[in-house]
């Protein structure tokens, strides 16, 4: 069994014909959307895709796509996450109030913050693996249990944040803000461990077959549990962005912008297989994408916020019912 | 891998050049404590805001939405420029019935101005981010002149203040911000007036030792904490027992659920609101108790005064006239005109009592409609409005 | 020699039934050990707790001298125990280089060494003989065959000193079963000690060197494989002679309740069949060779597409479950618990759920129906899966009689329940079949079939092969099935 | 070997196993209610807390047909709104219309069922999925069409019923119409999932295959639950309309209070389990306490708190003890 190592798979290449993977069809319609907006706006005599416009989707991506880089996470274990939103909010105001205006607090006030959040994906993934409450619930649960220390507690914005922070906000690289890079690079690293680690493997075996998993030897509750940390500490991310962004801590940050179900969305948009085990980060990114141009667009031809929410909708159901229906087919082949 | 990553990014800095958005450092160095948690209350402020509901206005007598209350007014002529303009809009959201009116009126306002050639809008949907956002997006564009309704104070400071460092006018209405560069703020009198008239009334009507409660929408919106603070002051001064505080969300199925819950504890003589918006609900719960009409505060709703007019209720409505939504608009175009404005454009602040409920009262509008829109002389009215 | 493995006194308990009943067990390096017994006997679970997937109520296990206990499949596999599963335990997403190495995959410098995986893989498939899987392959895409191929590929690449197979040949076909048996015997000589669950008897005397045998839960003997005979160890198995089992067969034939002409779909061809009132028809065959093609073919789950099917001498359309069903086509179908019951509803709900959902009709007398079917239970507000399989399958058969079938479709109904069970099945089929219900009986194991059938058609490659009379021998049976003339 | 017979029988079936913890909870939170606040020393308190909490059981109802088939329904919040917002419109206080308004507020929330159920069982979207968008679309449509803010009225009679009741009863005083409503509700529920409909209703969130080969139309049963649903929202929408009139903030967080409520009740997510008097009694318990919280003057923000603890606790509860449980 040793000395294969040099020996090289040449002869099984199997049949590699091409293959429409979801994630490609994203990217096929963020390009559709692209060219389709820019026509439409350019017909209105704007530019979509000017400064400006690249800046606005970008900008607008970020923070969802943080979270829903964490979501995807844990709907690949077959998990999901709805508190983040809400600890979004209490971890801008964690971070802005430790900060309190002092640049020697900024490292305290991150860490504290990455710490705090860590420990609420903790609890996340101990109350469904420990406890065996659905995910849903579970999440549910902690999600209103943070809500109510944020009403109970905070009044409106608190905190604020040193200049010197602000800079991860609104700095930018050309027309690429550096928060979308930290991002991006992020997305890249989380890509890499689920594809390229052990880790990520199990996280794929874990949602596509949880029992699979265990006889297979994989410590499938410590997997659901890592993912959910990391899911918590993306949304703290998002929240250092935010307060960075906004100046002060802010409870409702998180949850005006529904980023507890927007992110969700985000994910299965991109691909992602809402009960696990198949989808991945690059999808999620343009879910993400394609979300923000498509609010860009809108704005760019100033529709009401209402219309939006119709065709997010109905962009989500037939986005999801197009996935199922490629998978039928697959299957009848 | 990474050091490749890391050689990109710093081929790309040296490409493009890093540049920031974020502002210079504010001019006022008093924005940073005031956004920590704070107490919500100004006795400067406090005295300045009763003393302003005596005040004569400055202006046209019909259109109270040109006024302006003690102003001081501020030179513009380094933003004057020839027409036409386009004016922005980066508007907090649309998500109540007062902004709804008021965004209608707003709408009609710049339709009526022929020089505005465009009038651009984003909605930033309630969201502190996207207005932050969208106020970055209007700034990149060909604005003349921005106008912003801030969606919270605090964390929308940082983005005006980066509008204003683009050399355009920036207008800010309704909610404030933590700074002095926009180059006028309108807003009505504010909140302490609002409360401590609403107070006074339910004092002069309950009396000592009589039991008010206290509705209010949300905690930690500044304008509706100076309400209450106003207000509690008043009502402690005087002897008037507080029943209660409670938040409603403005929905009025809870406000008429807490209030039928303090019934079944007890009379209540009065009720004081920070926001109208569920004052019928509230008296509801009184009839559906079998319990006499309490006073009331409320506000320039429809169906609020359709009520005090039918049931002769004990009532009075303090406002935060939607006008307001018409005068940015016009501060816009006096600055791109180069005129003067006030610095603070303090308009006045109605009170609808039982003399004047007939002449504010306008049938057949629906009932979420606010009286106080300024929108009675405009083109579509009332249709536009229904 | 000293055993590798020694498992003593293992008893293990699942809601309160006894499953496993001190049971002892060696495993000897370069040593094939046969475990057998019928279905429900204990075999599969003995072999969880072996791989850690179960914990023994009471009972050791000593590996190479030290006693173990494994909190988990992974303690296992580090202690050099693998596993074949008998139901697949594979990822259909991943591909088989990452299901082979699942949960081991090799690293290097952080990331998982893919290229090595699969050679690795690619290795171990070529000493299996399968050339025809490529390493990368979605498991998804392949046939179930090559996906149980994997499973196996799956067991050797953990380097484990035993492995325990559970019926790995019940999905292969007949070549690679001869690979299988090649491979098992390169194992055994490497000195790995093999447990071989199996209940295929000629596999177990071809292979092993010791066979133990499993009843009930407990061990009824434990020999060398050149000590004992294979009628010795059926007569083990069961308990008692097989032909005492079998009620009489039906002394007349009434009118023909079910035909087909010339039927065909995907995987049936040119199929024709009558069933006849009070008749029990055995349908044999290979695994694969359309013997449950045809159960739901009548039954409407795989509909004809060709061909002419005739009810009571009526045409009719069978193009789903339901159409079967209110044509008075029943189906007791191989799967048991995914299949047939909703395993968290009540007896009596089971037992409605036919008449509730395909014709929504009013209760009728529950007890007596489930008193005809002889199910013992704690009432029938208990939830069906805290039943004994062979009282599950009696919830199965009365949720079929309370719709009076015409016509019963009965694929491998005695799988997975005790000897007790069985006799009454038996007994319930042929009851069923007296009152004027015709019978179609698939199953595997040929002794019972035999003995239950009026007459038997045998399938081979997806058509029927022949017909032969009551009684006929398995050699007669298997000589169909394989191809050739009866 | 002799056979033996089924043993002692007990036909009917009786109530759930997993319905007594949550009677009980609500059994002492209605006696502690009485402790606490005068008002629960008579009848009418507690009929004024049954009137209160009707909406919220009968969505409770509507929601656990769609629980217990296996999918889940978040449209409900957003589409009681809609049905207030849309039947405000129509009705623009026009006391003539709103007999037919009401027929077709009922018919709104079938047609969305129909829709959220057509598109989870033919184009197989998750139904978290569906009804997610669902959320959005009815969310984004209703304030599309009317321009942002709730317009028109309801009209004296429309209100009736979430507002008034039978007066004079002896003893209560007051009958309510919305628990008089709630009542027929129940009894309509209870029946139907005792009928052979509800009963495979049931068994398709437990095991969908069995029910298919049985004969059953999943499709068929699973839109219908979504289609019940849906109804059970348009009737929420008429009594909270009634209660307090328009609001576009009328159905804000229901789904996930309702489906609080429905998980309270012992009705597991994934479906086959649990029973509709639960599921309601989870409404109820819910409803009780947030009363007493009330009268205890706890503060309103901490009421998710407690909802949050309540939720995680009553399924790890119902979790642990199921792994007890000896048949």
């Amino acid at each position: 069994m040793t000395a294969t190592a040099t020996r090289q798979p040449v002869r099984r290449h199997g049949t590699r014909k091409f293959r429409l993977t979801p994630t490609m069809s994203v990217y096929i319609a963020l390009v559709v959307l692209l060219v389709a907006g820019s026509v439409l706006v350019g017909m209105r005599g704007g530019v979509l895709l000017d400064h400006g416009g690249i800046l606005n989707i970008l900008t607008r991506g970020t923070v969802l796509g943080l979270v829903a880089i964490g979501q995807t996470m844990v709907i690949l274990t077959g998990s999901l996450d709805l508190s983040v939103a809400y600890l979004i909010g209490l971890c801008s105001l964690i971070a802005a109030e430790t900060m309190a205006g002092d640049p020697g607090m900024i490292v305290p006030a991150v860490l504290l913050t990455i710490g705090f959040a860590a420990v609420v994906g903790l609890v996340n993934g101990l109350v469904i693996t420990a406890l065996k409450v659905n995910a849903f619930i579970a999440t549910l649960g902690v999600a209103l249990i943070i809500r109510g220390y944020l009403e109970n507690t905070y009044t409106g914005p608190a905190g604020s944040v040193p200049r010197g922070f602000q800079h991860l906000g609104y700095d930018r690289i050309g027309p690429i803000p550096v928060s979308t890079v930290v991002m991006l690079v992020l997305a890249v690293i989380v890509w890499w461990y689920l594809t390229r680690t052990k880790g990520g493997y199990h996280v794929y075996a874990v949602g596509g077959d949880e029992e699979v998993a265990r006889l297979s030897g994989i410590r499938t509750g410590r997997t659901i549990v890592t993912m959910h940390v990391l899911c918590s500490v993306m949304a703290g991310l998002a929240a250092l962005f935010l307060v960075s962004r906004l100046g002060s801590g802010a409870p409702y940050v998180g949850t005006d912008a529904g980023y507890d179900l927007e992110s969700i969305a985000a994910v299965v948009l991109g691909g992602t297989l809402l009960s696990g085990g198949r989808g991945g980060v690059a999808g999620t990114i343009g879910g993400v994408l394609i979300l923000a141009t498509l609010d860009t667009i809108f704005d760019d031809l100033g529709v009401t916020p209402f219309l939006k929410d119709v065709v997010r909708g109905a962009v989500l159901i037939v986005a999801v019912a197009l996935y199922a229906r490629s998978q039928l087919a697959r299957r009848a082949r | 891998m990474k050091r490749l990553m890391t050689v990109g990014v710093a081929g790309l800095l040296a490409l493009t050049g890093c540049s920031s958005d974020l502002p210079e450092a504010p001019p006022t160095v008093s924005s940073a404590p005031s956004a920590t948690k704070s107490e919500f209350f100004d006795q400067a402020e406090h005295d300045r805001q009763l003393s302003l509901r005596d005040a004569a206005p400055q202006g046209p007598a019909d259109k109270p939405w040109e006024q302006a209350l003690n102003p001081t007014m501020v030179d513009t002529g380094k933003y004057a420029k020839p027409g036409p303009y386009e004016i922005c809009f980066s508007n907090a959201s649309v998500d109540n019935p007062w902004r709804q009116v008021g965004w209608k009126t707003m709408q009609v306002e710049a339709t009526l101005h022929p020089e505005i050639s465009k009038f651009t809008v984003l909605d930033a949907e309630a969201k502190d981010d996207k207005q932050i956002s969208d106020i970055q997006q209007l700034t990149s564009g060909g604005c003349h002149a921005l106008i912003v309704s801030p969606n919270t104070t605090a964390t929308l400071t940082p983005a005006v203040e980066a509008a204003c460092a683009k050399g355009i006018p920036v207008i800010v209405f309704d909610r404030g911000v933590n700074t002095k560069c926009p180059v006028t703020f309108i807003h009505p009198i504010g909140g302490y007036a609002f409360g401590a008239t609403a107070a006074e009334f339910l004092a002069s009507k309950v009396g000592q030792g009589g039991k008010v409660l206290a509705l209010r929408v949300l905690p930690g919106v500044d304008v509706l904490e100076h309400r209450w603070a106003a207000a509690e002051r008043i009502l402690a001064a005087k002897g008037v027992q507080v029943a209660g505080v409670e938040f409603t969300g403005n929905d009025g199925a809870k406000a008429k659920s807490i209030v039928s819950d303090y019934l079944q504890r007890g009379d209540i003589n009065g009720i004081w609101m920070d926001d109208g918006t569920a004052a019928v609900p509230v008296l509801e719960a009184f009839e559906d108790a079998g319990k006499k009409a309490p006073a009331i505060s409320g506000e320039d709703q429809q169906q609020f005064l359709d009520k005090w007019k039918t049931e002769g209720l004990t009532a009075q409505a303090p406002t935060y006239p939607t006008y307001q939504w018409r005068t940015p608009v016009i501060a816009a175009l006096k600055i791109l005109k180069g005129e003067q404005v006030p610095q603070e454009w303090i308009l006045p602040q109605p009170v609808i009592t039982d003399q004047t409920l007939d002449q504010y009262r306008s049938q057949g509008m629906p009932p979420l409609h606010y009286a106080l829109c300024g929108c009675q002389q405009m083109p579509g009215y009332p249709d536009k409005w229904k | 020699m000293a055993p590798i493995v020694r498992m003593s006194g293992i008893s293990k308990q699942f809601l309160g039934v006894t499953v496993l009943k001190d049971v002892d067990l060696d495993l000897h390096g370069g040593e094939v050990h046969a475990l057998v017994g019928e279905n429900g006997a204990g075999k599969s679970t003995l072999m969880k707790v072996l791989a850690g997937a179960h914990r023994p109520d009471t009972g050791s296990i000593v590996l190479n001298g030290q006693e173990v206990s494994f909190a988990s499949p992974r303690d296992a596999q580090r202690a050099g125990i693998a596993i074949v599963h008998q139901e697949l335990t594979l990822l259909p997403d991943r591909s088989v280089a990452e299901n082979v190495h699942l949960g081991r995959e090799p690293v290097r410098r952080g990331q998982v060494d893919r290229r090595r995986m699969e050679a690795d893989t690619a290795d171990l498939l070529d000493r299996l003989g399968e050339h025809g899987i490529a390493p990368r392959t979605q498991v998804r895409r392949l046939p179930v065959a090559q996906q149980q191929v994997v499973e196996i590929v799956k067991a050797l690449s953990m380097d484990a000193r035993v492995i325990a197979m559970d019926e790995p040949t019940a999905a292969l076909a007949d070549h690679e079963v001869e690979l299988l048996y090649d491979l098992v015997d390169r194992l055994r000589s490497s000195g790995i000690a093999v447990l071989y669950v199996s209940h295929r008897m000629r596999e177990v005397f071809d292979l092993s060197q010791r066979i133990t045998v499993l009843k009930d839960g407990t061990l009824v003997t434990s020999t060398r494989t050149n000590q004992i005979t294979q009628d010795q160890v059926v007569r083990a198995m069961v308990g008692r002679p097989l032909d005492t089992m079998f009620p009489d067969r039906a002394k007349t034939r009434g009118t023909v309740r079910l035909a087909v002409r010339g039927g065909g779909n995907s995987r049936l061809h040119d199929i024709s069949l009558e069933l006849s009132a009070g008749e029990i028809v055995g349908l044999a065959g290979l695994q694969g060779a359309g013997r449950s093609a045809v159960a739901r073919a009548l039954c409407g789950v795989d509909p004809l597409t060709t061909g002419e099917f005739e009810v009571d001498g009526q045409p009719v359309r069978v193009r789903s479950p339901r159409a079967a069903i209110r044509h008075g086509i029943a189906h007791v179908t191989e799967d048991r618990k995914g299949e047939g019951l909703a395993l968290r509803q009540s007896v009596h709900d089971n037992t409605m759920l036919v008449r509730n959902a395909a014709f929504g009709r009013r209760r009728i007398d529950v007890e007596r129906l489930l008193r005809s079917v002889r199910l013992v239970s704690r009432g029938t507000d208990q939830e069906v899966r805290y039943l004994s399989g062979g009282n599950q399958q009696k919830v199965v058969l009365a949720k079929w009689l309370a719709v009076n079938p015409k016509v019963l479709v009965a694929d491998e109904p005695t799988r997975g329940i005790d000897v007790g069970a069985k006799k009454t099945v038996y007994e319930l089929l042929r009851e069923l079949a007296d009152s004027g219900v015709a019978i179609l009986m698939i199953s595997s194991e040929l002794p019972e079939l035999i003995g239950m059938s009026d007459r038997i058609l045998v399938m081979h490659d997806g058509r029927l092969a022949g017909e032969l009379p009551a009684g006929s021998s398995e050699e007669a049976v298997m000589s169909l099935a394989t191809g050739g003339q009866a | 070997m002799t056979q033996t017979e089924t043993q002692s029988q007990s036909r009917r079936p009786k109530l759930a196993s997993s319905t007594i913890p949550v009677l009980a909870v609500l059994a002492v939170l209605l006696v502690a209610l009485a402790f606490a606040g005068s008002a629960y020393q008579e009848p009418a308190g507690y009929l004024a807390l049954l009137k209160r909490a009707a909406p919220l059981m009968i969505l409770a109802i509507g929601q656990y047909f769609v629980i217990v088939s296996g999918g889940f329904d978040l449209s409900v919040g957003s589409l009681v709104t809609a049905e207030v917002v849309i039947a405000a419109r129509l009705i623009d206080g026009d006391e003539s219309a709103t007999l037919w308004v009401m027929l077709l507020m009922l018919g709104i929330g079938a047609f969305v069922g129909l829709v959220n159920g057509a598109i989870t069982t033919r184009l197989l979207v998750p139904s978290f999925i569906v009804t997610l968008g669902m959320l959005l679309v009815l969310d984004g449509a209703v304030f599309l069409w009317t321009g942002g803010a709730p317009r028109g009225a309801l009209s004296d009679s429309f209100r009736t019923v979430g507002r008034q009741g039978i007066d004079g009863v002896p003893v209560i005083g007051q009958l309510p119409w919305s628990v008089v409503v709630l009542a027929v509700i129940v009894v309509l529920a209870v029946l139907f999932m005792r009928s052979p409909t509800g009963r495979t209703l049931l068994a398709v969130g437990d095991n969908e295959t069995a029910v298919w080969l049985g004969g059953g139309r999943v499709e068929r049963l699973r839109t219908l639950a979504f289609v019940l649903s849906g109804l059970s929202a348009a009737v929420a929408a008429i009594l909270l309309g009634g209660f307090a009139g328009v609001s576009a903030q009328v159905g804000d967080g229901l789904e996930f209070r309702v489906i609080t409520a429905v998980v309270l009740g012992g009705v597991v997510l994934g479906g086959g389990r649990g029973s509709v008097v639960a599921a309601m009694a989870g409404a109820l318990t819910l409803e009780s306490l947030f009363s007493l919280l009330n009268l205890l003057g706890v503060a309103g923000g901490l009421e998710s708190t407690v909802q949050g603890v309540i939720i995680i606790a009553a399924v790890a509860y119902a979790a642990v003890n199921w792994r007890r449980k000896k048949p």
